[in-house]
């Protein structure tokens, strides 16, 4: 039961879905991409939005509430989780077919709860925080910048750097998306250290993990798969892998993974692929 | 609509192999054909309807709803898990809110294109066939009539769920002199607006939400509004602390405190919030809270306040022009609307035994499974005490789950499904004890029963998908 | 109706000696004129409408109400403490009960039979004449026209009290574009009844407990209703703690809490019953509880959480289909109603002066004694944050003392006038400090101005009738 | 200020009136005669109401709540004089035009609150207790019945024999009266032996002392009147003078001053005789 979620439901904000159509109908199922810590529609819009609408998939991109271009800023302090697992389940539900969900580092906790309880296609998770709590990746966050880590550990927003994101990106167009960072949720970056509820998915799930991330570490990415049942599929480039110069590469990883096994029953639930409707049974038969 | 007797050649039955016939497409009946495509099961759906929403679609043949009716359960609960209602729209959204929210599921999911609508399903019986159906049992022939005068065709399919809601019939009660009643008479089945009020004098009798509803909206537009109930209910506001109520009580049940705690806790916010009922002319309820079905409604004692509603007891007799109230007292009036509820009819059912259908109410286990046939399952015969959507869902994945298992273990399924029909008749009442039992058939709480299922599922899902060792996976409701 | 020049032929004068012209037979008027004959004081009345009643006289030409108006202070202040209101009455009469409540009393006390109904007072003038009135000051000419259109008739009396009402004039605000509006607008002085609103997108302007009726009655009625308001207010309920929430203001009150503590109880109860004003995307009330006149409605909250209410803001301008407010938001429209509130009018008067008119507002000593003539009075110049008969009562009461004493003594009455006179522009605001002081000029706290009140009848009654040593007296008003 | 009154009035209960109308109409005003302790309509209904309409003033009788054919029995035990000022209020304003009261023993608390706020032609107080408080009778009565006045006290309801209410009175008749009384409210009852605010009356007042008046002792019956600016005429007869074999007696005393004092007006206020209406004073103008 879920009687917080009851009682205690997240009041509406406006919700920022950036959007990208692709030329011809394929049938394909929507993917709505969504944004890690401190990250907005933004930085899918950068490439990934129009790379996959010329793929022919109908592609969305959302900010979470206190995120780019979405409302709330002011109240962002008293976001979780449970707030993030609202927007992305009223996006998903203003999109006209089940999305395979896309979710990137810090969103895949949100990601992994939508994904338990609605069937989307398929899921892709991008260098995503375990589910059991991150480890190792504070340990060395820690290490290599402790003032910042405790500045993170009494309310700050996670400090990242160039070199934390971008494996490969030149220094202004890095600055630059630096510049697009916000604020995030004290409470919801708390969650990233202590364990969660783990809930069974039955969609097929990919994990993607970037060679050379400084963010996640290699032991939290591979604790995130196990959770998934699965190991996860390396990719070059920096953590913010859409954004990273290798971002064409990756995006052809995820998208080629769709299209085997996220559009197996194109834009409809399985079940409807296996026989068509009654009405087209009892064609030519009087109404 | 009898069924007895009727012809069945096998001839000319179209046949939908696999296939689950969904009756209804009200929020039961599109939930249960989702979940069944969700888990790669074909299903079709039938509904007399000319598109989804069932009761909520103002106009239809079977919709109850009036005009101005709003949810008595605000969003949380009240809405489907994996589809959540607007931010948009208000905490107790109208019936017109309600109707658009189901169109756009059934569009999302693509449920609508499964369902023939303007269809009424005439007779379902079991097949007279040789081979089984794919999930056990018979396979079932579902004989339906298209456009209300077409012919009749036959389809045959391996499972049926029964949605068909049983909030349309109306339930009339009987009164000495009725008869003999010079005005017009209406039941509530047949309210639809304020139109039906205007200046004329009102007896509304019956204490539901929907009696309670009219009452009220005949105090802003009758004459006069009398409103009878047989017994003294608790009439719950639908904010309290400046939210809504429900989402209170909820709250209460997250902390996980006792029943007796809850209600006392809930008592004293009740007697902050409405006080003192005979102040208002009512009498005290003579229950405990939660031990019948919650009436919601903020403005019965507003309006009684107001001098625009005169709250009476039991009617004892009708004559020409009034009628008299067992404590003697007599009033004119011109309408009275029986808001004395509906009754489930499964008339297109050719063997009752199949749900144990006995003085009129159907036997099942968890209230969705018939007791014979494991692939004939029900949803939607529930009154929860909450929103009503949340427990569709949850209805429809469980049927999903079990049909799923059904295909591919009929043993390990068999095993399960001997274990729900063994507890028919079990109460989930969360520790209440319902008073006036006829009335609160179906009633059951919602978490009690959110509970029941989330079990079942478990063990359904744990069948079908054994996890590795050491994983813990927590499924919620 | 200009006054100015009027022919003041003393031929034909009907002379009406020792007595009082009252002008109005609303709750002020036939309380004055009651008062007046209790004290043994001779008085006629006058009135446009065909009976009693005033604004509650519903469809009177000065009538505001409007076919759902209910009281929105409770019986027990809101009544006349000489005559109650009968214990049959709901907490919250409606317009009906309100009106038969006014005839009875006129009945009762004999008043009814000293009024000329239908007949309009034109003008209003010192007399030119050489005795002076028998209560002071000079006697006054009141011509009066019958039934519309007959002949002019004047009368000459010793005193007069106004009580024609300051809530009947509509005060309509100029917004940039209005004019090109193709839709209807409507001033709430002309809103009668729930038809005007169906079928129709209604813009309801101003959060006055007028314009808060009328979105409520216009969410179960129009095809949209939005409501705009230029500052948040705080929206009382009408009941709290399960009694009517001016009694429980009033326990409050009679337990002699400071006005912080007061407000700081009263708060928290409003927190606990409405809650945050923002969940309903409300703006939060910028200042405290007394500082504004308390909007009683408890039902706007409620209907914006239905979605059936659409708060907004100031609008800004209207064009042709609707209007854009301050926030940028534009929306469409074909109703307009500005309950936008009165402006009081005393065009009769011949000289402004006697009321000390500035502003179109009198300047009055208590609000209620003319600054220039000791028989000269105004009863219902007040706006209080509770019931208003009660009030009515005890300002007819003062005049009808201070003018039997005027009658006997009248250098000791002349004296008690210059004091009242001189504390003209003291606000009686119980410690409150009103804000948006246009809105607010005649708002008084009904404790202060009663102890006002109860302090000048106390020394009326003692220099009228001084008590043999000893006694002890306690005057209550 | 009246602040507990706007803020606890007492619930409503259906209230007993029996009325007798003159044969014809004398423009009288109407007597309204209010029972006291225990007492209900029924005292004055058995001789004086139909005696009072003889001498042509339309006679109304009240029971306060809880008492006589008054509905509120159950509840009697919250019952303050406060009350039954209410109750008597309510009363009042159902009459047609402004009566005469005719108030009894503790009745005359309630009525005394009655006619400082309100304009009644006239008041007449039968056997008053004063509004100070209750002194020489208590004594007196603890001294002939110690028990049952302790009981009093404790909350039972005043016990009254026949030597009490009647001075001269047959046994039977006596005992069938006796059988009538009712119960009493006992905060009402605490109320008669503590002093109350006294208010200003304007209307003319009569005092009646009964000659042999067993329950209000003279000294508090001088108390009363003296409260009142008068001194109490004194009439034949029990403290139940309405009841007792004279009662015929009193009720000629207490018409004759109320012709002389109450009926100046007729049943109009004074000021309305003193000029005739407006209407009049313009007939044969046009309208």
């Amino acid at each position: 039961m879920r009687p917080w979620e009851w009682a205690f439901p997240p009041r509406g904000e406006h919700l920022e879905v950036i959007a990208a159509q692709p030329a011809t109908d394929h049938g394909h199922p929507p993917i709505l991409f969504v944004p890690g810590l401190g990250h907005g529609a933004w930085c899918y819009a950068e490439h990934w939005l129009g790379a996959t609408a010329e793929r022919g998939y109908p592609a969305y991109a959302m900010s979470f509430r206190g995120h780019g271009g979405s409302g709330g800023h002011t109240r962002l302090g008293r976001a979780t989780t449970r707030t993030y697992l609202h927007d992305l389940m009223q996006v998903i539900a203003s999109l006209p077919a089940p999305p395979v969900l896309v979710a990137h580092s810090m969103a895949a906790l949100p990601a992994r709860l939508a994904l338990a309880r609605y069937p989307a296609p398929a899921g892709v998770l991008l260098a995503p925080v375990p589910a059991g709590g991150l480890r190792q990746s504070l340990t060395n966050q820690f290490r290599r910048r402790p003032a910042a880590t405790m500045r993170t550990l009494v309310g700050g927003t996670a400090e990242f750097t160039a070199v934390d994101l971008f494996a490969d990106l030149d220094a202004a167009t890095a600055a630059r998306h630096l510049s697009r960072l916000g604020r995030e949720s004290p409470l919801a970056q708390y969650e990233l250290m202590v364990p969660h509820r783990i809930e069974p998915i039955d969609s097929p799930v990919l994990v993607v993990g970037a060679e050379a991330d400084r963010v996640l570490a290699p032991a939290d990415l591979d604790r995130a798969a196990a959770e998934l049942h699965t190991s996860a599929v390396m990719v070059p480039g920096g953590h913010d892998m859409m954004l990273d110069r290798s971002w064409g590469e990756v995006l052809t990883t995820v998208l080629d993974w769709i299209d085997l096994h996220g559009t197996a029953a194109g834009a409809a639930l399985p079940g409807a692929t296996k026989l068509p409707p009654v009405a087209q049974a009892l064609e030519g038969r009087p109404p | 609509m009898t069924a007895a007797g009727r012809p069945n050649p096998n001839d000319g039955i179209v046949d939908r192999p696999g296939a689950v016939a969904v009756i209804g497409a009200g929020p039961h009946g599109i939930s249960a054909l989702k979940s069944l495509l969700a888990h790669g099961i074909p299903a079709d759906g039938f509904d007399r309807a000319d598109g989804v929403g069932g009761n909520w679609r103002f106009g239809a043949p079977t919709s109850r709803v009036y005009e101005s009716t709003h949810l008595i359960s605000s969003k949380p609960f009240t809405q489907f898990p994996d589809f959540p209602m607007p931010d948009s729209y208000p905490d107790y959204p109208s019936h017109r809110h309600v109707l658009t929210y189901f169109e756009r599921y059934a569009q999302h999911f693509g449920v609508g294109e499964r369902y023939l609508f303007d269809t009424e399903v005439v007779d379902v019986r079991a097949a007279d066939s040789t081979t089984g159906s794919a999930f056990g049992g018979p396979r079932w022939d579902v004989t339906i009539r298209r456009s209300g005068t077409g012919p009749e065709v036959t389809l045959r399919y391996d499972a049926v769920v029964l949605a068909n809601g049983h909030n349309w019939f109306p339930k009339t009660p009987h009164y000495p002199g009725l008869e003999s009643f010079a005005g017009e008479v209406l039941h509530s089945a047949d309210y639809k607006s304020a139109d039906q009020l205007r200046g004329r004098r009102v007896l509304v009798v019956g204490a539901g939400n929907t009696g309670c509803d009219i009452a009220v909206e005949s105090a802003q537009n009758a004459d006069a509004t009398y409103h009878s109930t047989r017994r003294a209910y608790w009439y719950n506001p639908k904010y309290a602390l400046g939210r809504p109520s429900d989402q209170v009580a909820d709250r209460l049940l997250a902390l996980r405190l006792p029943i007796r705690v809850r209600r006392g806790l809930y008592s004293l916010m009740h007697k902050a919030i409405v006080g003192d009922y005979t102040r208002y002319g009512l009498r005290h309820p003579d229950h405990a809270f939660y031990e019948t079905h919650p009436v919601v409604n903020q403005n019965l004692i507003y309006y009684i306040g107001h001098g625009d509603i005169e709250p009476r007891g039991d009617v004892d007799t009708f004559d020409a022009d009034g009628a008299t109230f067992a404590d003697g007292s007599r009033i004119d009036v011109d309408l009275v609307i029986f808001a004395t509820g509906y009754l489930a009819r499964f008339d297109f059912l050719a063997d009752p035994a199949v749900l144990d259908i006995r003085d009129g109410k159907p036997h099942l286990g968890l209230q969705m499974a018939s007791p014979t046939h494991p692939n004939l399952w029900l949803s939607g015969l529930i009154q929860p005490d909450s929103g009503q959507w949340a427990i569709a869902h949850w209805q429809a994945e469980t049927i999903a789950e079990f049909l799923s298992l059904a295909a591919h273990d009929p043993t390990r399924a068999g095993a399960i499904h001997r274990d729900i029909v063994q507890a028919t008749g079990h109460r989930f009442s969360g520790g209440a004890d319902y008073k006036d039992s006829t009335r609160h058939y179906y009633e059951i709480a919602h978490q009690d029963y959110l509970l029941a299922l989330q079990e079942v599922l478990a063990t359904l899902r744990g069948a079908r998908d054994p996890l590795p060792r050491g994983t813990t996976v927590g499924l919620r409701v």
